[in-house]
């Protein structure tokens, strides 16, 4: 966990209000797992004074590059998009725990699904099991078929549904809807995406190993302000919560409770 | 240049993290020694764990945030058998902030907090504007303040530091009157209380509502009232509120602190509490002053 | 979409300059039609012409300027006799501020300023932070403001809100307070005192020391203050605060304003007031909205 | 008096600290005597939120361009020095009242006196006066010789004595010593420096027209606002004050009282 001013070798508008930031720097060497993620210090001034949150997408190792991508929002996420090529960026990462790659084996298969700006850190996930010879299967979430990024790269590591709500792509709805009609045969699912997708996801698919990566609200990112923390869903749990930025951001389904 | 000596702090550099702001210190000890540190406050405890507030509980404003934590900890006990406990290794001193429900609660915290090896000084919270019960009204009604002051200091092993809410309409009347109680000190500003709505949703961002707003934005509030109550205790303040770099320590130090603790800006560069010990003897220097105490208090004069 | 009707003031839409920052309209004039304007609330009025405090009289704080104007004005027979009259070709509606050292003289002001046809509803600024004698007073202690409030009423032709200082423990008692002694709508907030210390000479930098902080730093306190009172009180609020753009009116609207006053962001852009007034009917529309009225409250309800 | 866009032709470092801007768009039209100052907003952003008061130096109305010479302060100017060629900046101007120029007569003589980063605005009153067919002599005071600024742009238009704190011109000292050696024979002096400096002119040369410029801390800078007042002199002057962005920032000697 360093705070790294790096150097900005990408970022570009890839679909409606959607940038696909890449840095490179040291920080990279310290990612341990896909679903970690870093807190950006968008501007060299003081406004916006807090950090932003945001999910590695995808690492290169040799290039000692990291890429985000981002759905422009406020005024955070706004003046990022705005920061040019060469310029440097404070980044403070990698933060967090990310997706467990220990629990499926070789020649199993992991379910994955994203719903929106929930969909990025897949995709880090996805190269690293497909590495470990995991078959992939990605179900992602959109508004519509203009929204949608990021199609080719999922669909050259395994299959992919792309769900849209308006029916633009092939199908029509919600992931969850997808998931039925799919029926998909698979050892453990992995999730990102809005909390009622996550809590859908948890009602129906808690029989097999399920790993949510949540959102809060942060301060710190590093476990020191309590800004994010959720309730166990065990209630003996000797603390009662967990925090998001340090104990998450993902989760096995049943460990905390949803708020939504 | 930098060593200052407040009752029950001995203190390497004035500098020392905002209680709330820093856990218990395991956390940005992953980034920086903390023998670094003129003190440490720790996160406010109370009698029992508490949860806190429902999330959201943090919000973004210009120039500041919000927060409604809710004085999540997990009771004094386990403070002191834990957090403290990994504090041990460093010999940067510890203020102890508590908080409470009832003068009872207050009275039971600080008496344990007090005994302590590792606890040099209490920080006495009547003024988190986040907990229903109690919270506001000890920060807001000078007799209560005071009334709770004696209780506490009757208690404690160690000095008691009564940190104050901006929230009043007279900030010399409670500082004096918590002084006449038998306050060591004084820790201002506590958080102005605040709000914002989502345009989206069209309610407060934060579950709580409303919430606590700190940083730069309400430096010049900290700025005046530390000023005006300086001028009229006799005790040392620890001055707070949008602290983010060495020039603006010197301001607090202007104004008539005598300390100085950072607290949002924590978030904002996870180093900033070094880096402007590190500054602050440059600074000193530029401004011919050998020692940062002689800066204390420097603006009061006439102009 | 944006008519707002509140007592004596008829407004085209519910933005209008805050008093202080807008003088009389005459320079103000010279950029855009003041037709445009929902209402204009002119500059403190008081008894006797004041030259108010010495210079510096502003500084700049984070997102945020402090002033210690201290009320110069002419004294309201002036005002009544050239300034009012220089608006008399303007149909947009006046609300006179006035202030005073004590009860009489804001008694004499306020007749006086009522009986003029080009005063709409008058203000009573009871929280001006920059008047030695009375001023801050007035503002803080609930009984004395709303006896001010009903002095003031027995001779007013015409409404009168007051504008209530946010350097107070409980907002929502002042404004009950005021409520009951006769009220017809609040104004809210003024500055929260602030100071800035120049690093340089090391003294305050504005002459008087402290002053009244606005701009977006103070805004989430505003917000806070009105989300609270608009549920105590059946009297309108004229909410003010840090206000820059169409978003914040619309903040201020959901937290329970009537109708809005745009203060430093006249300073940042003199085309403020115009601009957002432009912007708001889009605004609305994407928010669903046929009426500007219809947001007013709608953060109250349960998250 | 417009809130103009303007575009930035140039933006350099020209002595330590000091930088020539210059700017190019409407607002020149309507520019109607040196000495006017204009009120930049230095960012795009909040920050710094009040614009800053800077005097046009000199203008072209062929190219429609003004010039601005300020020094490197506080984080107003220090944002304002960053900004580029190219960029545009929301300028409000022309502002207030500037040197008259019928107080004095062609073949008459001039005295420009400047102080530090008062020097600026006499720079375009000087071409008018010359232009007029006055006769001009600039006595300039700065700290040491590194930090004078446009000595060849004075001495192109008449004599000029550079007076330096430290000695290191030809003259040491203020620049009220520098006159007192000279002891000049002219009919009009202007004067544009710190207030002791100006106060000092009033207290030894006003027996002659003297005008000054003056500074004071702005809100508005369009007269709305109350900050920038002073007292008359007149202590039966009907307002009793003037307002040094409105009323002034020139006035004659004697009209107002200097607080320093
Ligand atoms: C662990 C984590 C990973 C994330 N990964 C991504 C990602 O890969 N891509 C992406 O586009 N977004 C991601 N987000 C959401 C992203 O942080 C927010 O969209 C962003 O902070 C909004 O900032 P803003 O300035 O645009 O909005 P503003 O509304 O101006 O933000 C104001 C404040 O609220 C916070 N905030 C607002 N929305 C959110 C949110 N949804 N979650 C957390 N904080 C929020 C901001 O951080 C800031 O402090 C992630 C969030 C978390 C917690
Ligand atoms: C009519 C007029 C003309 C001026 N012309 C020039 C010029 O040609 N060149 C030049 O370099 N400077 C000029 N100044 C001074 C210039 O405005 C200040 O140096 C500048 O505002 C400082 O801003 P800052 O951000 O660097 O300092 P900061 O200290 O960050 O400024 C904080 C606040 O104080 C105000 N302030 C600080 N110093 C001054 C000052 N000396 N005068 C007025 N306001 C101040 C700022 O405007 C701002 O509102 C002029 C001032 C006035 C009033
Ligand atoms: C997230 C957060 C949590 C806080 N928690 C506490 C607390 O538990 N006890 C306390 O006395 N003050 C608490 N505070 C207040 C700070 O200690 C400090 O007084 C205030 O934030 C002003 O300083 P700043 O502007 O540097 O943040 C908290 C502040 C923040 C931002
Ligand atoms: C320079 C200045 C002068 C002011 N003068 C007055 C005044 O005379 N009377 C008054 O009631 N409020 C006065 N105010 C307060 C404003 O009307 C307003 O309440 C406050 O500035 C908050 O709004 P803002 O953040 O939009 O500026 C003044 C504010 C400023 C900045
Ligand atoms: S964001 Fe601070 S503890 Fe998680
Ligand atoms: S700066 Fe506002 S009146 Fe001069």
């Amino acid at each position: 966990m360093i705070n790294e001013k790096m150097l900005i070798t990408k970022n570009t508008c890839i679909a409606p209000k959607i940038y696909e930031l890449t840095v490179q720097g040291d920080l990279v060497d310290l990612i341990r797992e896909p679903g970690q993620f870093v807190h950006i210090k968008v501007s060299d001034g003081t406004l916006p004074l807090l950090r932003r949150p945001i999910s590695i997408a995808s690492i290169n190792r040799n290039t000692k590059e990291l890429t985000l991508i981002y759905r422009v929002d406020g005024v955070g996420t706004k003046t990022l998009s705005l920061r040019s090529q060469g310029d440097r960026l404070e980044i403070l990462g990698p933060l967090g725990h990310g997706f467990p790659l220990d629990v499926i084996n070789q020649g199993e298969t992991a379910v994955l699904v994203g719903g929106g700006i929930g969909v990025p850190p897949l995709y880090e996930l996805s190269k690293s099991l497909s590495k470990k010879g995991i078959k992939v299967i990605h179900v992602l979430g959109f508004r519509t078929l203009e929204d949608t990024f990021y199609q080719k790269q999922f669909e050259e590591l395994g299959k992919t549904v792309i769900v849209t709500d308006d029916g633009s792509s092939k199908f029509k709805g919600t992931v969850i809807d997808a998931l039925q009609l799919l029926n998909l045969n698979y050892q453990v699912m992995y999730a990102c995406g809005p909390t009622p997708m996550l809590a859908a996801l948890e009602n129906g698919y808690s029989d097999k190993p399920l790993y949510l990566s949540l959102e809060e609200r942060m301060g710190c990112a590093v476990g020191a302000c309590m800004a994010c923390v959720c309730h166990t869903v065990d209630e003996d749990d000797e603390k009662g919560y967990r925090k998001v930025c340090s104990d998450g951001p993902v989760f096995k389904s049943g460990e905390v409770k949803l708020s939504c | 240049m930098l060593n200052v000596k407040l009752p029950g702090l001995d203190m390497k550099n004035p500098v020392m993290p905002a209680s709330g702001c820093f856990s218990f210190g395991k956390e940005y000890g992953d980034f920086f020694d903390l023998n670094l540190l003129g003190a440490i406050a720790i996160k406010s405890a109370t009698k029992e764990a508490r949860f806190g507030n429902p999330t959201p509980r943090v919000a973004e404003t210009t120039a500041g945030m919000l927060n409604a934590i809710g004085l999540q900890n997990p009771g004094v006990e386990h403070i002191l058998d834990h957090e403290l406990k990994d504090l041990e290794g460093i010999d940067t001193p510890i203020l102890a902030n508590i908080a409470g429900k009832q003068v009872d609660d207050y009275v039971y915290t600080a008496e344990k907090m007090s005994q302590s090896p590792r606890v040099n000084a209490l920080e006495l919270n009547i003024s988190c504007p986040n907990v229903k019960e109690g919270g506001i009204t000890f920060g807001t009604v000078p007799e209560i303040a005071a009334h709770l002051t004696e209780k506490v200091k009757a208690v404690s092993d160690v000095p008691v530091y009564v940190k104050l809410s901006p929230n009043v309409s007279d900030i010399v009347g409670m500082a004096k009157a918590v002084e006449e109680a038998g306050a060591d000190g004084l820790s201002m500003i506590n958080t102005l209380m605040g709000m914002r709505i989502n345009l989206k949703t069209q309610k407060p961002i934060l579950a709580n509502k409303a919430g606590g707003l700190s940083g730069p934005a309400i430096k010049p509030v900290a700025i005046r009232m530390i000023y005006e109550v300086s001028q009229n205790v006799n005790i040392p303040i620890i001055g707070m509120g949008g602290i983010q770099d060495a020039d603006d320590v010197i301001e607090f130090f202007l104004a008539g602190a005598s300390a100085v603790a950072v607290g949002t800006a924590n978030f904002v560069d996870p180093f900033c509490c070094p880096n402007i010990i590190k500054e602050l003897p440059e600074k000193l220097k530029q401004m011919n002053v050998d020692h940062i105490d002689e800066l204390r208090g420097r603006s009061w004069g006439r102009c």
